[in-house]
């Protein structure tokens, strides 16, 4: 356009860096922190740039654990995070998507009903009623596995709503073409739908991704064994709460190395994420 | 390759709309029948039920000697072209063409061989391993077709399968169908709203509105002698003028002060019968001033298209069109003088649109 | 809203549907109702003795002020939450909708935070604003502030509202990215020519042109508010001082802790309960209509 | 058969208590403890209530003091310790451990109900260095609270200027250990020891006269408020706060941060109140068995507590850690050991506890929901610290609602 | 009311894509200029360069005395009409055309009474209250052109504003702009792909290839005269027939056996030259067999488009088609005869497809 960009984009750079300032300045601190020594920390001297420990401290939480050899390394607690992350993602994708595809694309009695049992469970987070959930894992014997940190935090709508929107933008001569075609509702499903919802499918899994990787208080309350142990629950049992010594540097190592997961998802889901929200949003 | 035949084919709507009220006629192993009407008039709904994606509510519809009301699409024989192409857009041209006989289990090579011949016939074998988002508008359409044919059925079904393209393309696809399915022999069923390509490619134009049919027949025949008011303005383009007048006596109408012969008016109706009067624009010729039977038209502004021209004016203090060849030269406005042919008066009942034809 | 192309069958579709509808019921109605009925009870922590009291612990809820408190709490803290992440992420999404050189890397910064887990995001800003060991605090009492959230619920207040606004920025920055980037170019440029200067562009096209993708960020955003700050004034402040900061959830969280006062807290949950399906059919009737532009 | 243990402990403490399940399993074949971190002492707290509720408790749970009369009240959810190791067959002598300790835990009769594990006490923090340079004697420091406050108006003109002293865990220093040390209850009944039907009386007396000096002085910041918790203690390892009251338990920390010499005393006293100092009282946290698991599961339970009880173990576990040792012989081994004169501040607590034998105000509390009235009071305090409040109508209404909760609490646990 | 110049106006995008390659023109005030040509000739581009939506890499645009290159859309006194209308779907129609106005400050009033005038003239005034997504494409297309007359710009812009619509309004909204222009005397640039409303909108017709200028001119003229084989192709429907030929004298084709006079041909060139022949469709007449001229024409198929009819089959071996009015009674198939008028046989060089005319 014939406009004087130049003022514009500068006021535009500047507000971008402030922006990226405020918000990754905690970032920022937390590597920060994680390149010093506790005594640094805790007398309230940690200087803005990077210290002389951070390859001690990063090797001590990576290979030796914090104080002493009992601790379980980082890498397990990082894998049963993940673990757990991953089936949270995955199951809310293929139960939902094939809720949805049931809700838009048939015609029975009670659609509108199941669909709204599903949808009032959409912004309900489990912390509300997580005394009666455990209850219910514990009667079903699923505390301590995997299915327990992941089932129950799969019961929601948000993708139920997602691909039942998307969905809604697919052509109706779509599936009439396919019809045509000889396709049945499995093989439109398999052939048509899973490949044009690829991009929404990215969205999702983004969102739970970091949503499941970020759970603390349901892991905490299901698991018993050290060995179920996610990565956020070691981080809080790093930020000591009652008498004794929190290791700041190495707690806020873990907490870099914690974040490094997500974000990776984040960056490499970035553009099919973004692309997944623009053509569902709207 | 089969007949199709539609028997008091009715649709009623969940919601209750009735969007086909009763519609039989039939289409000879072979040919070709174009639907045309107004948007909403139910072409695509009959359509449809022949593809048998909607219901039928009542009346029956065969393919070949089978009634097909209680037959899945998938076999009934048919393709399909819908008007958006409804290509699958997360698959290759092959892939789309390869599609149906997939599921059909067909094997490999007889796949590969069909959708290569198919591609040959319609030239877009360069562009088998592209996908649609990067095809151009034609050869979307191209592709849509090469869906169909691949299949080989005994019925081509089309849905406005050019509305989408522009001028320049929309001929020349045209063109391309109405070749491919004298060569494939197969049955077409032909949907649009343009009334060109219903003219240029049916054997048996239907015309329809409201859910009813207006006139069947050939096209000629309904150009040249419209049922209704309705078919006639529908029916070319410039549409037909339409002109109150009243019957002056037999096969004479009058316009306003002017009088006019009409060989094709019944000739038992009363003397000041008012009438409308329709009067082609391509029918109306250039007298010289004052001679037996000219009319006086008063020429407002001309547009130029190339091989002909468009006189916009009021005949008798009506608006008014005319179309004459380029090489007519006529003064840039002001008042001309023309005449019709007798036998291009068309006389139409001003109450119920019929046409007042002689029986 | 609904297809017109679609299958038939009763039995595929019960199938599909079965495996959310039975983890729904499962894991969500078989708990909610058990809350429901948790806060008719008064019980001892382990559930050992229990007297069906009707609506009492509604009733004593409702005769506390503290509660009260807690629902102004919200009030503000939700407010200022949700119009500071709104209008930050809003600012910084139209910033870099801009074709910048380097839009992507500053794209990717923004939202690294996202990623961050609201447990730790506390306590990073805990550290950052701790009133002796922060060094943000101490630039702000260098600046004569004193500041002191442990005292000053004024102050604790802004703390968690910051730390809950950074969290929530990089989400709805993404959303806004999103929402910007649907919008034709041409009704912008039509904009351009109709003579708009870009600050006036912003407000009367782009802005209500975004407001579906607002309208959704505004209800996930008070979402978010009520349910996932749990974690940052927990740690931030344990809703002190003085309960400035305690908001409905925490108390949720606060009054059951123990096991104190089980049937209080359901009784709370119930209330919080009822208010997010409001507000879910709220944005669900939005949403329908949104689909009109 | 193994024997689930769920804990509230991190950092260093955390690898105690693996170290210790580690070194059980290995010293026997038949049980294996295994160990637990199930969040705070709230979170375990709750975790633990749940999954009693679903019928899956620990065997073993770790509960800091505040939960004792909750635990207490579950009459059929908790083991006694007492029962616990008699019908085990495990040699048990309740006279062996430090009444001062075990005494929090125990009925007015005496029967032991949990196992003391963590076990701490309120004292003085003071930092030396500060001291000479604000000419105070580093070596001789203030013993009553007008002493105090006249070193942190020196401390403070010294340079001090944010913080002359401060305390952690509030409430409990300023109102739990303070009516112990000047032999004042905190409510009727014992301190709650004699049942449920107790009231507060903390808006009177000690607490009112402490409660109006400290918010004088947080006025100038001669005294600061450092938050509800233990959070603030590194305003003492950084040299801000010069004189810092709370738990023993800091020691670790400070050894490991305090750049400087430091060293701990007794709290102070008021002394113009009769009695002062009368005994401190503990904190910390206990370990409750479950009541219901199988007679061979408590076996185990009642073999580790023995093995806790080591004479050895517990020398080792005060000496490093820094926690309380439960037993009179592993008390009397290490002082004989000539382990104090090195380290006197670790001594420091044992003293304040054993000063005087306990009184029905000094023998702990017993409060139910504790954990919320705990909260009640902090606001309250901090309702008044930053001038919303007069101190006396702060702890009348900390009074009142306290009460309030305590009735709730009857009603539901009473039965 | 303006005057616009272009001068050796050059568009490289960001990518490196030379969309413009150096044009030059001029229109009149108040003259209605076309440009058209294939999609992706840069028309769009040139428009908005012209808008101010674009900068202009090399070259310059006046408007009126004034050089707008650094001069931003909004201060260049145009109005634009998008192709999709880009009408603001949160306002309503009277909001959508009153924007424009109120970012100029025009009193209140004044706005009331210029919004009413153009709805009128328009015939939108019962649509005011309406939003756009209530309208039909139509009447979308009118808000589109309110939005543009209520602000009396100099000069209007249009991308293909009728591409979006059906066949049959697209030539009723055509007219209307046409009269419309007419009456404001607005200096017009008209972007389109569509050669009909090329031929009958403009004043000043600009034939665009490849970032080219092809030719300029009367519409008329670039009917008669196409410069070139792109040109000759491009304007008119059915599109011109172009058969390879050899020069056989001066004036004189060769077209496989049959002999053809080209008046207009250049004298000049050798005998044997190979050359491109283009016979347009409406030109060919029907002969009697062996008439002097005439040629040979295999009728394959034909297509009846109610006024007229198209021939199609082979002219000396090579696909041609034929229009003719439908009174011309032919063989449903097989061998016709034709001839050309020399004045209408266009001869193009057969390499770089330049017009091989007199000078
Ligand atoms: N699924 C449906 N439910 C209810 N009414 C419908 C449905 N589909 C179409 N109709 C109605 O039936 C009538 C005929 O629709 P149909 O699609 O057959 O028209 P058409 O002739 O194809 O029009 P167009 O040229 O616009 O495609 C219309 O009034 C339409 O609104
Ligand atoms: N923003 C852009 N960046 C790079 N290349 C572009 C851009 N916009 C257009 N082009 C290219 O410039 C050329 C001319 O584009 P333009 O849009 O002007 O064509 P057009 O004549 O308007 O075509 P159409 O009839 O399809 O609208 C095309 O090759 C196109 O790909
Ligand atoms: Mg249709
Ligand atoms: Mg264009």
């Amino acid at each position: 356009m014939v406009e004087d960009r130049r003022l514009g984009d500068a006021i535009a750079y500047v507000i971008l860096s402030i922006g990226v300032l405020i918000v990754a300045f905690p970032v920022w601190l937390t590597f920060v922190a994680s390149s010093w020594d506790n005594p640094t920390i805790i007398n309230g001297q940690l200087p803005l740039y990077p210290g002389p420990y951070l390859f001690d401290n990063y090797y001590r939480i990576l290979f030796v654990g914090t104080s002493g050899s009992t601790r379980e390394p980082v890498a397990s607690m990082m894998l049963n995070s993940f673990v757990m992350a991953l089936a949270i993602a995955l199951g809310k994708i293929v139960i939902s998507v094939l809720s949805a595809y049931a809700v838009v694309y048939y015609r029975f009695p009670f659609r509108m009903t199941a669909f709204w049992i599903i949808f009032v469970t959409l912004m309900l987070p489990v912390e509300v009623r997580i005394f009666p959930t455990f209850k219910v894992v514990s009667d079903l014997n699923m505390l301590d596995t995997y299915q327990g940190l992941a089932v129950p935090l799969i019961a929601s709508a948000t993708g139920t709503l997602l691909f039942r929107q998307f969905f809604m933008t697919i052509p109706d001569e779509l599936l009439e073409a396919s019809r045509i075609d000889g396709a049945g509702p499995f093989r439109f499903f398999k052939d048509t739908v899973i490949p044009l919802s690829i991009t929404t499918i990215a969205a999702l899994f983004v969102i739970q991704f970091i949503y499941g990787w970020n759970q603390y208080l349901w892991p905490l309350l299901i698991t018993t064994k050290d060995s179920m142990q996610t990565i956020v629950i070691g981080i809080r049992k790093m930020i000591v709460t009652s008498d004794a010594l929190t290791e700041w540097p190495l707690a806020m190592a873990t907490a870099m190395l914690a974040m490094l997961p997500p974000v990776f998802v984040v960056i490499v889901m970035q553009r099919l994420f973004v692309k997944g929200l623009v053509e569902t949003e709207k | 390759m089969a007949q199709v035949t539609l028997t008091h084919v009715k649709k009623v709507y969940a919601g209750g709309v009735e969007a086909v009220k009763g519609v039989s006629f039939d289409i000879p192993d072979g040919g070709f029948c174009v639907l045309v009407g107004p948007s909403g008039c139910g072409k695509s709904t009959l359509l449809r039920m022949v593809a048998g994606l909607e219901t039928i509510s009542a009346g029956e519809v065969s393919i070949g000697e089978r009634v097909v009301n209680a037959i899945g699409p998938a076999d009934r024989d048919i393709a399909m072209v819908f008007q958006n192409y409804a290509l699958y857009p997360h698959m290759s041209v092959y892939d789309n063409m390869a599609y149906g006989l997939r599921n059909r289990g067909t094997p490999k090579d007889e796949i590969d061989r069909r959708v290569k011949e198919a591609a040959r016939i319609l030239a877009i074998e360069g562009l088998l391993e592209r996908r649609p988002k990067q095809l151009s508008g034609g050869q979307r359409q191209r592709v849509a077709m090469g869906r169909a044919i691949v299949r080989k059925p005994q019925v081509f079904l089309f849905d406005e399968p050019l509305s989408n393209l522009d001028a320049k393309l929309r001929v020349q696809m045209r063109v391309e169908i109405k070749k491919l399915q004298r060569a494939l022999g197969v049955t077409a069923i032909y949907v649009t709203h343009d009334q060109v390509e219903a003219m240029t490619l049916s054997d048996k134009l239907v015309v329809m509105n409201g859910g009813q049919v207006e006139q069947i027949g050939l096209p000629a025949d309904v150009y040249k002698k419209p049922a209704s008011k309705f078919v006639a303005t529908f029916i070319g383009s410039p549409p037909m003028n339409i002109l109150p007048g009243t019957i002056d006596g037999p096969g004479i109408v009058a316009l306003g002060d002017a009088i006019l012969e009409a060989r094709d008016l019944r000739q038992d109706l009363p003397a000041q019968t008012a009438v409308e009067v329709g009067l082609r624009p391509e029918d109306v010729e250039i007298a010289s001033e004052g001679e037996a039977g000219s009319l006086p038209f008063d020429v407002e502004f001309i547009e130029e298209l190339g091989a002909t021209q468009l006189f916009h004016g009021q005949l008798a203090g009506l608006p008014f069109v005319m179309q004459a060849a380029t090489d007519v030269v006529a003064a840039q406005a002001g008042r001309i003088w023309i005449t019709i042919d007798p036998d291009r008066v068309h006389v139409f009942d001003s109450k119920t649109g019929a046409r007042l034809g002689r029986v | 809203m609904q297809k017109n192309a679609y299958f038939s069958g009763l039995t595929v579709p019960a199938l599909l549907l079965l495996p959310q509808l039975a983890i729904t019921l499962v894991f969500f109605y078989w708990p909610a109702s058990q809350a429901v009925w948790q806060s008719f009870l008064l019980q001892d922590a382990f559930g050992i003795s229990t007297d069906f009291v009707w609506f009492e612990n509604y009733v004593t809820l409702f005769s506390k002020p503290g509660y009260y408190k807690a629902f102004v709490n919200t009030a503000i803290f939700s407010t200022f939450v949700c119009i500071l992440s709104l209008s930050i992420a809003l600012l910084f999404a139209v910033m870099a909708d801009r074709q910048l050189r380097g839009a992507e890397v500053f794209t990717t910064l923004l939202i690294w935070p996202y990623a961050v887990a609201p447990a730790i995001a506390g306590v990073l800003w805990l550290f950052m604003f701790d009133p002796s060991l922060g060094m943000l605090a101490r630039g702000l009492q260098s600046l004569g502030i004193a500041w002191n959230p442990r005292l000053d619920g004024n102050h604790a207040m802004a703390l968690v509202i910051l730390a809950a606004t950074w969290k929530q920025i990089s989400y709805n920055f993404l959303f806004f990215l999103a929402g910007l980037q649907s919008i034709p170019k041409s009704v912008i440029e039509a904009a351009v020519i109709d003579g708009a200067r870009p600050m006036r562009r912003f407000w009367t096209i782009v802005f209500p042109l975004l407001s579906p993708t607002t309208f959704f960020l505004l209800v996930v955003n008070i979402v978010y508010v009520f349910f996932d700050t749990f974690g940052i004034i927990d740690t931030v402040t344990g809703g002190g001082p003085s309960g400035a900061t305690e908001t409905l959830v925490y108390k949720v969280y606060s009054d059951g802790k123990g096991g104190s006062d089980l049937g209080g807290s359901a009784a709370q949950s119930v209330i919080l309960l009822i208010m997010v399906i409001a507000m879910t059919a709220v944005q669900f009737k939005f949403i329908e209509r949104k689909v009109s532009y | 058969t193994e024997i689930q243990w769920w804990h509230a402990m991190t950092g260093v403490n955390n690898d105690v208590i693996v170290r210790l399940a580690e070194e059980f399993n290995a010293s026997q074949k038949d049980f294996k403890v295994v160990p637990a971190y199930k969040g705070s002492y709230a979170d375990t707290l709750n975790a633990g209530i749940a999954a009693f509720r679903a019928g899956n408790a620990p065997h073993i749970m770790q509960v800091f003091e505040v939960g004792t009369a909750t635990m207490m009240s579950a009459k059929g959810a908790i083991k006694p310790v007492q029962d616990l190791m008699k019908e085990a067959g495990e040699t048990f002598d309740p006279k062996s451990y430090l009444p001062a300790i075990t005494g929090y835990y125990s009925t007015t009769k005496g029967d032991m109900l949990s196992f003391p594990f963590n076990s701490s006490s309120a004292v003085m923090w003071y930092n030396k260095d500060a001291f000479k340079k604000a000419g105070l004697n580093a070596d001789a420091p203030p013993k009553t609270w007008p002493e105090v406050f006249e070193a942190a108006k020196k401390l403070k003109a010294a340079g001090h200027d944010k913080c002359g002293f401060s305390n952690g865990w509030v409430t409990w220093v300023n109102i739990e250990q303070l009516g112990a040390w000047h032999n004042e209850p905190v409510g009727t009944k014992s301190n709650g020891f004699d049942g449920f039907d107790t009231e507060f009386v903390i808006n009177k007396g000690v607490f009112l006269k402490h409660l109006t000096n400290l918010v004088e002085m947080q006025k100038d910041k001669t005294y600061d408020y450092s938050g509800r918790t233990n959070t603030g203690e590194g305003r003492f390892t950084s040299g801000e706060c010069p004189i810092f009251l709370t738990s023993s338990a800091f020691f670790g920390n400070v050894r490991a941060n305090a750049k400087f010499e430091w060293a701990n005393a007794p709290m102070p006293y008021y002394p113009d109140i009769q009695g002062a100092p009368q005994n401190s009282i503990i904190g910390g946290a206990s370990l409750w068995v479950m009541g219901g698991k199988k007679a061979d599961e408590y076996k185990g339970v009642a073999k580790f507590f023995t093995f806790l009880s080591d004479v050895d173990r517990q020398v080792k576990l005060h000496t490093e850690s820094g926690y309380l040792p439960i037993t009179k012989a592993a008390y009397e081994k290490v002082k004989a050991s000539g382990f104090y004169k090195d380290k006197p501040f670790l001594e420091t607590p044992l003293l304040s506890l054993n000063n005087k034998a306990p009184t029905d105000n000094s023998r702990g509390v017993r409060f139910g929901s504790l954990v919320q009235i705990r909260d009640i009071w902090a606001e309250e305090f901090e309702a008044a610290l930053n001038g919303q409040k007069t101190p006396k109508a702060a702890l009348d209404a900390a009074t009142e609602r306290g009460n309030q909760t305590l009735r709730q609490f009857e009603r539901t646990a009473a039965r």
